[in-house]
């Protein structure tokens, strides 16, 4: 890596807290990344670790009662937080920088032609021509795989299934050739047959427009298809963040291990499914040491009372106490790209 | 914000157009309490075609502002030729507003309509007495009447006359013609009439030259148009206002509110009950407080001070609240409870009088109870000659200053809203009624008066004044028979 | 939404949850006015002999339209003034409560059971119960409402009775069909099938579990109703339709007075002023109760309330510096 | 949709059925029209007179029939008050209030439109406190109060107003305003918290992170989802201004519309006149619902009506 180039996406440090009336939580403790050009990230983690609010903080979709209490998200090494970010954040956001969300029956506007939901994105970003746009959007419906496009562009979502619906998300969202594409576990919401189509789709796209994409996930089977690196998530903050044949293969941290062994085994159909005991960290008073502590089985007495310390090897980053004891300890079942 | 500049821009625009209307120097705008159901002068009885009428159409007879019977389109005063029969001469050289003559086919055209029954007038009770009329000559008629009829001249002043010709047209419920000092131009319905000065009028230049009478049933909202400037003159202006307009004027008015008792059920059965509840009444402080002055405690009587057959002998009800307590606990009748009947907003400070008498009424340790009904209640039970209510607040107006009006409707037994069984009063007053001789009558009504004075079958209140509001430029005296004759009136610049 | 869970929420102690609720009210200071107000009105209403200084009814011919004390010629005897009776405005706007209050406590009443009956029953029902029942709602709803009232009151004669009959009979329809939808939410939900499948009778489910679901949108619904029906009197006794004298309602003081406002201007404005402010509390004070028994948009509420104070603290420091 | 359209016509036909019956019991309680018609003064040969000339001496029965038939022509009988045909009166006043509540509900629809919308954008903001501050308290205030206020101010102390009647565009100007204030209120307040939920639905996210302004997300998107909402409303609106809650800012300003001719009729006793206002209201209603519904569909294709 040339240290003069910045990554495309870089978090440094985020937190992100929500003020409710219980107190303040603490959604996102500290949370650094970088994703890279034409790179596939994997943020896995179980839900409410703070996958879903990281994609916010970079889409900008943190709103009361959330809000980015500290930190920075740089777009090619600039800001785009705050009033001063605010100039680049806009001119990049739909154009350079796409996202597609968990649940497609929800995200489209129910009241406007599919046709128009794609179009506008155009308009505004490309300054093309309202029947340059028509074309540009049959083009993109049909490369997202939709049948008879001229005549679907017409059609309200309402006529569309979820899977369809899910493929014109995706339309939209590199209509205007991104640079970075973050989708919010864009499958979870639809039938397992899909499923498969939309990664597809997903991976395809990926690979022929060269696109970076942060594929937030809970299944570690499609991160291990498609992703070339893996951020582990749990209690708002980042454990790991490993290429992905170590996160699979030499899994530093306790947390990415239980993570591992918790996923089903095809091949081991009699095993009882495992799971990490214990509950989630109450984020309205996180421990003041390693979140994972109560639940971790290789705790060390000092990870009660001290944040973990980052350890990194040549290209991964494991915030644990303990990782030369777990280290190697477990090798994975998952089959690794 | 969005909204100061709407509100902005309404004001803007109102200044603008506002400052298009600015009234001429010899129009004058009246506000009228409501608005005319028609403009057929002999169809209805109705207070705001009436004030429309009166300056379009005239009559054989007419009235000064003091109330004296003079000739109008009459030429002379009548001559009774015979018992039945009124003799009328004419102006002579007189023309319609359409140019139509008027003479003496007009005179017997405008009769012969308005009593035809199949016409239905609703002022037939003005002319029932009347039978027919005949022309002696262009300009001499002769009107019978079904008997002895002393009236007959008050009558005329009454009924307003048509042209022979228009008489069928059934625009006359529309475009009023008559003979008067004002043209009729327009009315626009729901809003205003407009009437142009008749540059013909046989009895001289005017000096309003354009009027325009608006309809505005709210006394407040018509208060707030004189204090705004747009109106000039505005009827039935409450007392409370008159220090705040420009100019008020008041004349002894035709209004007397009365409590008809019923005599034969009930407490007030008892005489002495009646007289309590007469002599309960601070008729003074009611005068002064609820009409601002505008108003006299009544003389004892329903019969209004100007209309002949006032009995000016009789005595005033004296305020005694001791006496009256004593008569009502005298008569063992303390606790008991009497109804009185009335209406709220139909008449000037109905509920207000309601509310004082029944206050007053309770000192004497009678128990008062007020009911308001709606006015097709009120009317039925008004009218029921099976069940009376204890008492009923009605005001009553003469408009034709005779006092056969008032006795019909609230002494005589059987007639009307009277409340009492009285036969020989009864009997008084079918005989006042065809009396011929002046004196007779007045004698007849003199005794009929101090006779129920004195049984107590009434509680007069007091006699109303009407009160007028006036813009600033504008002079005039209000006239004694409510009638809103333009010409009379004065703007400054003429 | 963020995809937030907050764990721990529930393990706030639940001692003085009260207090608590005050000190949230506290934070709302437009609520905290309007329940005061609200209070005192009611209060003042109950206790009206025990307040008011004068006999709303007793005339005082001398002293009318004696203006508020601080105006000139106005006294302490009649702190508000006088009508144009000369009875005690204050007096009169504290006894006027009963009335309005009254009123639109009754409409509330009757309309609010009624159709809330009608609302249980034709949802829970379904069928052709339901699509009678509903069918009658539209129908009534597309009738020319004020006319008909106005017909009616017309017909039977004005009067406390006839107005809270009417009045009833115009707005029973909306608790019906806010009471429907949410019972046909409710329906669907598991325990509910399970009551069923364990035998409770219709009425005994209906009343035991479903009714409880209805507390929160029918105490908001009645209380805006309830200031609907407050102005609804006072526009029909500004009209003379309502209530007759001698009883006194602030709608009918303000009728009657009508015509003295540009000479008295309180005799108006005292009443008015009244049914404003109590109708205006009210709202308020169900505005914050609205938002507090909807969890969500309570913590929507303070979150705001947070941001607002951060941006303040900012700014505080900014113009510091 | 003619399967629709049918269906509400029949409900409509229901409706007009059961007013126009509601009506003419109603008008006949009231108790004798012809005793209330003619003046105190008339005798028992005028009335007779005038019961066999207005067919009210005939059996009820038949008398229902003769309405029933009017009703459905729309030929009512003459006026008691007017003496003219109730229909001519109607087609009169009509007008006259329909002008105002175009003018009054016309401008509160336009105006709580941008008021609601920008009172969302930032709910709690001092923008947004404002405005529900102002709904609130234009909710709170009689409306025959603030009608006399605004005459007080503009007609009596400043002189740029026309204090009633009916005339040049000027005399509009505050009736309607007192006509809106309290929709402006409502309306208000319901674009106001439809667009908050609105704004924070999924699709508005989509919007956000396809990076469309403010204005776009906020007119061309999230306006288009509340419209049936406020559609409903405005409808209500207008269905009331027609119902005859006009009556009371039409009888301060003594704007001769549907509702103070209504108010006149009841004060004069005219039921014919009455019954032809209130039945030609009810269908004029009917039939704009029917409209609204139509209106609905087109808008939204996701809704089944009927």
């Amino acid at each position: 890596m040339i240290g003069s180039t910045p990554p495309l996406l870089e978090l440094r440090n985020v937190c992100v807290n929500f003020d409710t009336m219980a107190g303040t939580a603490q959604g996102l403790r500290g949370v650094s990344l970088t994703i890279d050009r034409g790179e596939t990230l994997g943020l896995v983690g179980e839900s409410g670790s703070g996958k879903s609010v990281t994609a916010q903080a970079i889409m900008g979709l943190i709103e009361a009662p959330g809000r980015i209490a500290s930190g920075d998200i740089l777009w090619d090494g600039r800001s785009i937080l705050g009033p001063k970010g605010k100039a680049l954040a806009q001119s990049i956001r739909g154009k350079k920088l796409s996202m597609v969300f968990q649940n497609p029956m929800t995200s489209l506007n129910p009241l406007m032609t599919i046709g128009a939901q794609i179009q506008e994105v155009l308009t505004r970003h490309l300054g093309v021509s309202r029947r340059q746009a028509r074309e540009r959007a049959i083009e993109l419906i049909d490369m997202v795989g939709i049948g008879m496009p001229e005549q679907r562009l017409d059609q309200l979502p309402h006529e569309f299934s979820g899977g369809m619906r899910q493929r014109v998300m995706i339309a939209i969202a590199i209509a205007c050739e991104p640079e970075l594409l973050v989708a919010d576990e864009p499958t979870t919401a639809l039938d397992v047959t899909v499923q498969a189509q939309i990664l597809d789709l997903l991976e395809e796209i990926q690979r022929r427009m060269n696109l970076a994409v942060m594929l937030i996930t809970h299944d570690l089977g499609v991160v291990a298809e498609t992703c070339h690196r893996v951020a582990v998530m749990y209690g708002g903050q980042i454990m790991e963040d490993a290429p992905v044949q170590d996160i699979f293969n030499k899994p530093c941290h306790p947390y990415t291990r239980g993570l591992i062994r918790a996923t089903p085994r095809v091949d081991q159909v009699n095993e009882r499914l495992w799971s990490i005991e214990g509950m989630p960290p109450n984020l309205l008073a996180p421990p003041p040491g390693c979140p994972f502590m109560p639940r971790c089985p290789s705790a060390l007495a000092l990870c009660e009372t001290r944040p973990p310390s980052i350890q990194t090897g040549a290209a991964s980053i494991a915030a644990c106490w303990n990782t030369q004891t777990t280290y190697h300890s477990e090798p994975s079942h998952v089959r690794t790209p | 914000m969005k909204l100061n500049r709407f509100l902005l821009g309404a004001v803007g625009m109102g200044l603008l157009l506002a400052s298009t209307s600015f009234s001429n120097a010899q129009d004058i705008t009246i506000a009228l309490s409501a608005e005319p159901s028609t403009l057929d002068p002999q169809a209805r009885e109705d207070g705001a075609e009436r004030a429309v009428s009166d300056n379009i159409y005239e009559t054989l007879m007419q009235r000064l502002p003091d109330g004296e019977l003079v000739p109008g389109l009459a030429a002379e005063l009548p001559v009774q030729i015979d018992p039945t029969t009124w003799e009328f001469k004419l102006r002579d050289g007189i023309t319609f507003h359409n140019g139509e003559a008027f003479n003496a086919h007009a005179v017997v055209a405008s009769i012969q309509r308005v009593i035809d029954p199949a016409f239905n007038s609703e002022q037939l009770a003005y002319f029932g007495t009347i039978s027919g009329a005949q022309a002696v000559d262009d300009l001499t008629v002769r009107i019978t009447t079904t008997g002895p009829d002393p009236m007959l001249p008050s009558r005329m002043y009454w009924m307003k006359m048509l042209p022979a010709s228009y008489v069928t047209d059934p625009a006359v419920a529309e475009v009023p013609v008559g003979t008067g000092p004002y043209k009729f131009v327009s009315w626009q319905r729901g809003s205003e009439i407009q009437l142009e000065a008749n540059a013909d009028y046989w009895g001289g230049k005017v000096c309003v030259q354009n009027a325009t009478m608006r309809f505005v049933g709210e006394p407040g909202t018509r208060l707030s148009g004189l204090l705004a400037g747009e109106l000039d003159l505005i009827v039935n202006l409450l007392p409370e206002f008159v220090s705040s307009v420009p100019k008020a004027v008041a004349v002894e008015g035709l209004e007397t509110p009365v409590i008809i008792l019923a005599t034969d059920t009930g407490v007030t059965a008892i005489p002495e009950v009646r007289r309590a509840l007469n002599l309960a009444i601070d008729r003074e402080a009611i005068a002064e407080s609820i009409f601002g002055g505008y108003a006299d405690p009544a003389q004892g009587q329903l019969v209004n001070p100007a209309a002949f057959g006032f009995n000016k002998d009789l005595p005033f009800y004296e305020y005694d609240p001791e006496a009256a307590r004593k008569l009502v606990e005298d008569a063992g009748a303390t606790g008991k409870t009497i109804t009185l009947l009335g209406q709220s907003g139909r008449w000037l400070k109905d509920r207000e009088m309601l509310e004082a008498v029944a206050a007053y009424w309770g000192e004497t340790g009678l128990t008062v109870n007020v009911e308001i009904e709606e006015w097709g209640q009120f009317l039925s039970r008004l009218f029921s000659k099976d069940v009376r209510p204890d008492s009923v607040l009605v005001v009553n107006s003469n408009e034709l200053l005779d006092a056969s009006r008032e006795t019909t409707f609230a002494y005589q037994a059987g007639s009307g809203a009277a409340s009492n069984s009285d036969a020989e009063l009864a009997a008084w007053i079918n005989e006042a009624v065809a009396e011929i001789d002046p004196e007779q009558r007045a004698a007849l009504y003199a005794k009929i008066t101090a006779y129920a004075n004195e049984r107590d079958y009434l509680v007069p209140l007091v006699n109303i004044e009407d009160i007028y509001g006036l813009s600033e430029r504008l002079d005039w005296n209000p006239r004694r028979d409510a009638k809103l004759m333009i010409r009379e009136m004065k703007l400054s610049g003429c | 939404m963020a995809a937030i869970s907050v764990y721990g929420a529930d393990t706030a102690p639940p001692k003085g949850r009260r207090w608590e609720l005050l000190a949230e009210l506290w934070q709302d200071k437009a609520a905290t006015a309007g329940l005061v107000a609200v209070l005192v009105v009611v209060l003042a209403s109950i206790f009206a002999p025990l307040v008011a200084p004068h006999d709303p009814a007793a005339q005082d011919i001398i002293a009318r339209m004696d203006p508020p004390f601080w105006m000139e010629g106005g006294s302490t005897t009649h702190l508000l003034g006088t009508d144009h009776l000369g009875r005690d405005i204050l007096s009169r706007v504290i006894y006027g409560g009963r009335a309005s209050l009254l009123i639109a406590a009754a409409v509330v009443l009757v309309a609010g059971g009624f159709g809330t009956m009608l609302g249980l029953l034709a949802g829970y029902r379904g069928g052709r119960t339901d699509s009678v029942i509903m069918r009658i709602v539209d129908a009534q709803v597309a009738l020319p409402g004020l006319l008909l009232i106005l017909l009616v009151i017309s017909a039977v004669g004005p009067g406390i009775t006839t107005l809270i009959i009417v009045l009833a009979i115009a707005n029973w329809m909306i608790y019906a069909r806010v009471v429907r939808s949410v019972v046909l939410g409710v329906r669907e939900m598991e325990y509910i099938e399970a009551a069923e499948i364990l035998g409770c009778k219709p009425g005994r489910i209906m009343f035991l579990h479903i009714l409880p679901n209805l507390i929160s949108p029918l105490m908001t619904l009645a209380i805006l109703e309830f200031t609907n029906i407050i102005l609804a009197e006072a526009a029909l006794s500004f009209l003379g339709l309502g209530v007759q004298p001698p009883a006194t309602s602030w709608g009918l003081d303000v009728a009657s007075g009508k015509n003295y406002i540009f000479v008295a201007w309180w005799v108006v404005a005292f009443p008015g002023l009244a049914i404003a402010i109590t109708v205006l509390s009210i709202s308020l004070f169900a505005n914050w109760l609205r938002v507090t028994t909807d969890p969500q948009e309570r913590e929507k509420r303070f979150a705001r309330g947070q941001a607002g104070a951060l941006r303040r603290a900012a700014e505080a420091k900014r113009s510091a510096a | 949709m003619t399967k629709f359209l049918l269906h509400r016509l029949w409900q409509g036909f229901i409706v007009v059925i059961v007013v126009t019956t509601v009506v003419f019991v109603i008008t006949r309680l009231v108790g004798n029209p012809v005793d209330m018609a003619l003046p105190l003064s008339a005798t028992d040969a005028q009335r007779a007179e005038f019961a066999r000339q207005t067919g009210l001496d005939r059996p009820i029965f038949e008398q229902f029939v003769t309405f029933v038939g009017e009703a459905v022509s729309l030929q009512f009988g003459d006026s008691l008050w007017q003496r003219r045909p109730a229909m001519a009166i109607f087609w009169e006043v009509l007008p006259n209030t329909l002008i105002l509540l175009l003018a009054g509900i016309g401008g509160a629809i336009v105006a709580s439109l941008f008021l609601g919308i920008f009172a969302a954008v930032r709910p709690g903001g001092l923008l947004d406190r404002a405005v529900t501050t102002v709904a609130l308290v234009g909710l709170s205030l009689p409306q025959f109060w603030v009608g006399l206020m605004l005459i007080m101010f503009f007609a009596v102390i400043m002189k740029v107003l026309p204090t009633s009647g009916m005339g040049g565009p000027a005399y509009l100007v505050m009736p309607a305003l007192t006509l809106a204030l309290p929709s402006l209120a409502r309306l208000t307040m319901l674009v106001r918290s439809s667009m908050i939920d609105e704004l924070n639905k999924q699709y508005v996210k989509t919007a956000r992170v396809k990076g469309m302004s403010q204005s776009s997300i906020l007119f061309r998107h999230a306006l288009r989802n509340i419209l049936v909402p406020f559609l409903t409303l405005c409808g209500w609106e207008l269905t009331y201004g027609l119902a005859g809650f006009t009556v009371v800012v039409e009888s301060v300003f003594a704007w001769p519309g549907l509702g103070y001719t209504a108010m006149q009729a009841i004060q004069r006793n005219d039921p014919f006149l009455l019954q032809a206002i209130v039945i030609c209201i009810s269908f004029i209603i009917v039939i704009f619902n029917i409209g609204l519904d139509v209106l609905f569909k087109l808008i939204d294709p996701r809704i089944k009506i009927g």
